[in-house]
């Protein structure tokens, strides 16, 4: 698959990020692949139960989009299993990632679900379910109280290349744009749906032309250039605050990594991801800008890099001690009301269970 | 069916439908936070017109026409609530909620255990048969949510439990799927209670007391088995309970218990189809809660394991009518 | 809303219709309009059960597009209720539909499903479920099996424009593209979805923009002009029987009845009715295009009139007088095998189900 | 779970998931109708590799590729059904099933009944927990179907029943939904009986044979309760019979009512959560075959009513496990 690049970004018209903003876009996209190669331990440790996911070389695709957001403001967004970087962005914390793979008691779903399927509605993002498509109603709701209430805020909901073939995703930024929600939705294209390509996915072109299907503009952009992203996204961002609706952008990318840490990538003609690791890796590509354009110096990077492997291995070492999980915690939570779902009687010792077995007098009578 | 109430309604009496339809108007009153999505629900009214008047008074803000979505009707009210807004959703008829089933069973009823998201909201719709609508506008879909811890499902019988059963599904903190008995809509009319009418989700309502026999149903049949009652009564003098689940998730255990252990002979009556019917789980229960107390087999009285079908002669068929419940109680009775 | 007839048919143009074919486009038309009127008297007299659904105004969209299809060949298509004509076409007979409408024994499903939901694979058309949107993903597969089998046969499925709003429509059209299934999609725009216009359905201007969003050719004809109708769908047919796969029509049309008999219409702009049926009838149209533009008589069309009406007053005696479903046979069929399901213990009378109930001599000795 | 058998396989023994791939095999050799259709599964051969070096055989045209599209997949193997072919869908995870939920209860089930199209085809994958799948990848969605008419449902717990009952499936001419255990896959294995082995749908197996009690289960659970026997036999001198169900719709009523009549008592065991789970209809069944031959109340061993955690402490606390089958026979053997 080829990359075009119809919007590299343009420092003349950048969107006036600061050089500390231009750095801390570096430091989320290291934290993400540094993050990530610490996982990868971990994972041949045995340490992460259950799969692992990995989103080496979409790294910008994820900090870029999110970077576009304003949390100050209240903005929400829905991450997939690749936006690992999405999440630091909106404030959730290695600590966070180490003690969800690891299936910690004190992780944000207390053990319950996996990798970074957790959310927190007080930073601004939601957590997602498997279920690929079904974010984009969600986020569509989400949105639609943003109108109904009058608040200035934006939703941004991440789909892959495969996740637009569902139901869900038609239905959902359907009834987004028939609503004019304030709602941006990306598709990330990284070149793949578990092993299927995209040309197995869907006959058209460019994902960007499903856009005026629905009324709304689409756009494509280089999903490796973090500021190119982030102006895209920014621009969307905008729009959809100015109560101008949704925007689809398409993000070209692509994963370097099977589509979990199990996959042999087997399918991938060969030199594929070679030629997109050396010539279009997101952090190669970030680091040249700076360099060159903005006049970062490697001291200043590799400052950040020091900060950012001292807060994995910290949060390593915090993760590790991290308690397993309360088996009975189990049982609590499903509802509200009642917020706690009884043990089934063989657990609880037999006593109970027979008392409740023994009938009064009253032998057959039941005709008096 | 003519187990409902005849008669002409008085000033003061509401049929089911109406009492549905004050119960929206009360909530949307109540809390500004509640708003109704679907199809055909704003200037129309909806299929039925439940919901007729209810943009006039509130807004197209807070009465919203959809596109023919039922996934994204769900999906959205979910993330809206999320938000910590109310909203109700109509289903223009029930059997679309199938369309939204993923949505429910995997984001929606999960959403509080995986995520800490509260998820209040409320699904509504018409539902259920004896209206020649066909196999797909008859349709009773809550056996298929029954085993969605998450969930919480409510089907009443009468005017009154219409109203106070909707005004607890719209404040309850998860999501409750509200079924409305179509045949019932306009067929059942009583004088609603004064003032802010309530009824908690997960308690049954004793409609009949008796000593020989209980029956234990929910929605239409509900009517079916009081006319069968007095039938039975008159005919054979036995004295027939009859319990109203009103609440099927979570199930009144203790009434269910407690009717079984006075009659000591049970009938479980519903409309939907006898096999995977929740007809089945309740059977389970009265093993776990009563077994010693039962003097004869707990039998089910249900539909015929086919989708239901369209013409009259058809559906009776297909359908359990007063006269199948009379049959099997008198074979319970005298077991 | 506006008709725009981007495609006006030109008789220069005209896919060599013969004379006969051109009276047969009328006499189908007609079948389905009069027919319709028939029910009408039929559904006030009680004698049809359940609701009524009229396609008024969208005879031609109807005849028109399943005209295009080749019985002979084993086409296929898959209506919806607007699309009794279609039904006509491909062999649908009024005696069927109006057994169909009355519940009868001897009905095209014995009494089983309503109005027009109806089907037969050795004509040509299957049989649609009421859940809007579910034929496409089937039509897909329908079509895929003649792309497998190496059969020069081709499909036709119809949505409304409130179905596009349906994830099956877009997880349907999607798979047949990507697959290249012969497969032609008609968007029947007729303004409304029950009472929802299409500007509350699509923030899109036209549904064949969304043609593009599948990689498919999208066109959109006046289905208010049966040839123009015929026209296009012949195209997209010649297409998809070449195996250049599928492709998207949009009909503009206009329903001036209600959603069902019971609807009052009350949501419909003032005039707008009227002025589609002054200035827009499908029948007029061609009328007026027959005997001005092809030298058809008066005495021609009488004639095909009186033919109608003919077959529809037989057809109507012989459906009076059909029987009523016999119950029993409501448990038959619903597997192959068992052909039968049983009959509820309470209906067979008393005694097997106690037979059942006599547990032998062992009375609990169940430790032997 | 120890359960399944142990020991390193032989050259002639196969385990559950090649038993799986050689039905397919057989079946796509002997009818040239059948192929294969879903996510993933061509030259991938699926995510757990069951339909590995299928589409090397016998080439893209029979075995494809599709879009991530549930209700798709589906709704196009009914169409080519309709036209005679024999599809067979693969769901990446069965969880996924609950996207094509309107398809298959609305269009598939009811097409033979209400249109005589019939509908031959089957729909696969992988499913069940006790793997640290989380709430997403480790449902045992059959109770969602088991009141759905014109569809039927097996879930195989042997190699051998894996293989039969998939020839089955695919030559049956209605829609057949086949549950794998995943946790079976690679876990257990046996040498599969020669030649066109087919298992017919509807018929139980008895696993075990016992006079004490009888355990009714099916799938994983089959092993934990076979594990729970021995166990019981051992420490309490108890017989324990386990009944096998494999296919739950239609359920063996013959065998159900057979292993109570003998035992007298009498403990449903599934995976899925309780509550209207599959165990209700078992339960009511047995009340209608055979009350009086029971000295025990029927009991439930079941998953918890959550949706099911990801974290291993939490799926074991959740999941019922072969102790608690113990615990819960013991109760019921001297109750
Ligand atoms: C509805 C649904 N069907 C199938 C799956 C199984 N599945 C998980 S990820 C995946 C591929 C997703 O590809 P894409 O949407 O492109 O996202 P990417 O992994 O490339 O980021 C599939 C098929 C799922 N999660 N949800
Ligand atoms: C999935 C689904 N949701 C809702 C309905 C109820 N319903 C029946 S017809 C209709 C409107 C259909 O409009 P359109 O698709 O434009 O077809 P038209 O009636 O205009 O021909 C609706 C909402 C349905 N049949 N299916
Ligand atoms: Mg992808
Ligand atoms: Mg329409």
């Amino acid at each position: 698959m080829a990359v075009t690049s119809p919007l590299a970004s343009d420092p003349a018209t950048l969107p006036g990020l600061t050089r500390d903003q231009l750095l801390e876009l570096y430091y989320y996209m290291r934290l993400t692949r540094s993050l990530e190669e610490r996982l990868v331990n971990l994972y041949r440790q045995t340490k992460v139960v259950g799969g692992l996911f990995r989103s080496l070389g979409q790294e910008a695709d994820a900090v870029g989009s999110a970077y576009a957001l304003d949390r100050s403001k209240g903005d929400v967004l829905s991450p997939l299993i690749r936006n690992l970087g999405s999440m630091l962005v909106q404030g959730a914390t290695p600590l966070e990632i180490l003690r969800q793979y690891m299936a910690k008691g004190d992780s944000p779903t207390r053990g319950r679900e996996l990798n970074i399927h957790f959310g927190d509605t007080a930073r601004g993002f939601i957590g997602q379910i498997s279920h690929l498509g079904d974010m984009v109603p969600v986020m569509a709701g989400v949105t639609l109280s943003f109108k109904l209430r009058g608040q200035s805020r934006v939703g941004l909901v991440y789909v892959g290349d495969g996740a637009t073939s569902t139901g869900a995703f038609h239905e959902g930024i359907n009834f987004a744009a028939v609503q004019r929600c304030p709602l941006v939705v990306i598709i990330e294209n990284n070149g793949y749906a578990y092993s299927t390509p995209t040309t197995k996915q869907t006959a058209c072109t460019s994902f960007r032309d499903k856009a005026i299907g629905y009324g709304i503009p689409g756009v494509r952009a280089d999903g490796n250039d973090v500021l190119a992203t982030y102006q895209v996204t920014k621009e969307a961002v905008d729009r959809a605050r100015g109560g101008d609706g949704v925007t689809l952008i398409e993000l070209m990318t692509y994963r370097r990594k099977g589509h979990a840490e199990h996959d042999n990538q087997s399918y991938v003609p060969p030199g594929e991801i070679e030629r997109w690791a050396r010539e279009n890796d997101p952090l190669d590509r970030y680091l040249k800008e700076l360099t060159s354009r903005h006049g970062v110096s490697t001291d200043e990077l590799q400052r950040v890099d020091g900060r950012v492997t001292a807060e994995i291995d910290q949060a390593t070492d915090e993760a590790e001690t991290s308690p397993a999980p309360e088996p009975r915690d189990a049982l609590r939570g499903v509802y509200a009301d009642p917020s706690q779902t009884s043990v089934l009687w063989y657990r609880e010792g037999l006593r109970s269970a027979v008392e409740t077995h023994e009938r009064p007098a009253s032998w057959g009578t039941h005709d008096g | 069916m003519s187990g409902p109430r005849a008669g002409a309604p008085t000033m003061a009496e509401s049929t089911y439908l109406e009492a549905i339809r004050q119960g929206l108007f009360e909530e949307m009153e109540r809390d500004p936070e509640v708003f109704c999505l679907g199809e055909d629900i704003g200037g129309y009214g909806g299929a039925f017109k439940v919901t007729e008047g209810l943009q006039a008074r509130f807004g197209k803000r807070r009465v919203i026409d959809t596109p023919l979505s039922e996934a994204a009707i769900v999906g959205a009210a979910a993330g809206a609530a999320h938000m910590g807004m109310r909203p109700v959703c109509e289903m223009q008829f029930i059997d679309f909620i199938s369309c939204a089933y993923d949505m429910l069973t995997n984001y929606v009823a999960t959403a509080r255990y995986r995520a800490f998201l509260p998820c209040p909201m409320v699904v509504r719709g018409p539902s259920g048969g004896y209206v020649r609508g066909g196999p797909f506008h008859s349709q009773n879909p809550e056996a298929a949510f029954l085993h969605t811890p998450g969930l919480k499902i409510v089907y009443p019988a009468t005017a009154s439990d219409a109203k106070g059963l909707l005004k607890s599904a719209i404040r309850d903190d998860d999501c409750v799927l509200f079924f409305e008995h179509k045949y019932l809509y306009r067929r059942i009319k009583e004088q609603l209670p004064e003032g802010d009418y309530v009824v908690p989700i997960g308690k049954a309502r004793l409609a009949r007391e008796g000593r020989d026999l209980s029956i234990i149903t929910y929605a239409a049949t509900v009517w079916k088995a009081l006319e069968a009652a007095e039938q039975l009564e008159r005919e054979d003098g036995l004295s027939v309970e009859v319990l109203d689940l009103r609440s099927l998730l979570p199930l009144d255990d203790e009434a269910i218990a407690d009717t079984v252990r006075r009659t000591n002979r049970v009938l479980i009556v519903h409309e939907d189809t006898v096999t995977g019917g929740v007809a089945g789980e309740i059977a389970a229960r009265i093993n776990d809660l009563a077994f010693e107390w039962l003097d004869a087999p707990i039998k089910r009285v249900a539909a015929h394991d086919v989708p239901l079908p369209y013409a009259p002669q058809l559906e009776d068929f297909v359908l359990p009518q007063t006269g199948d419940i009379v049959r099997a109680a008198r074979w319970v009775a005298r077991y």
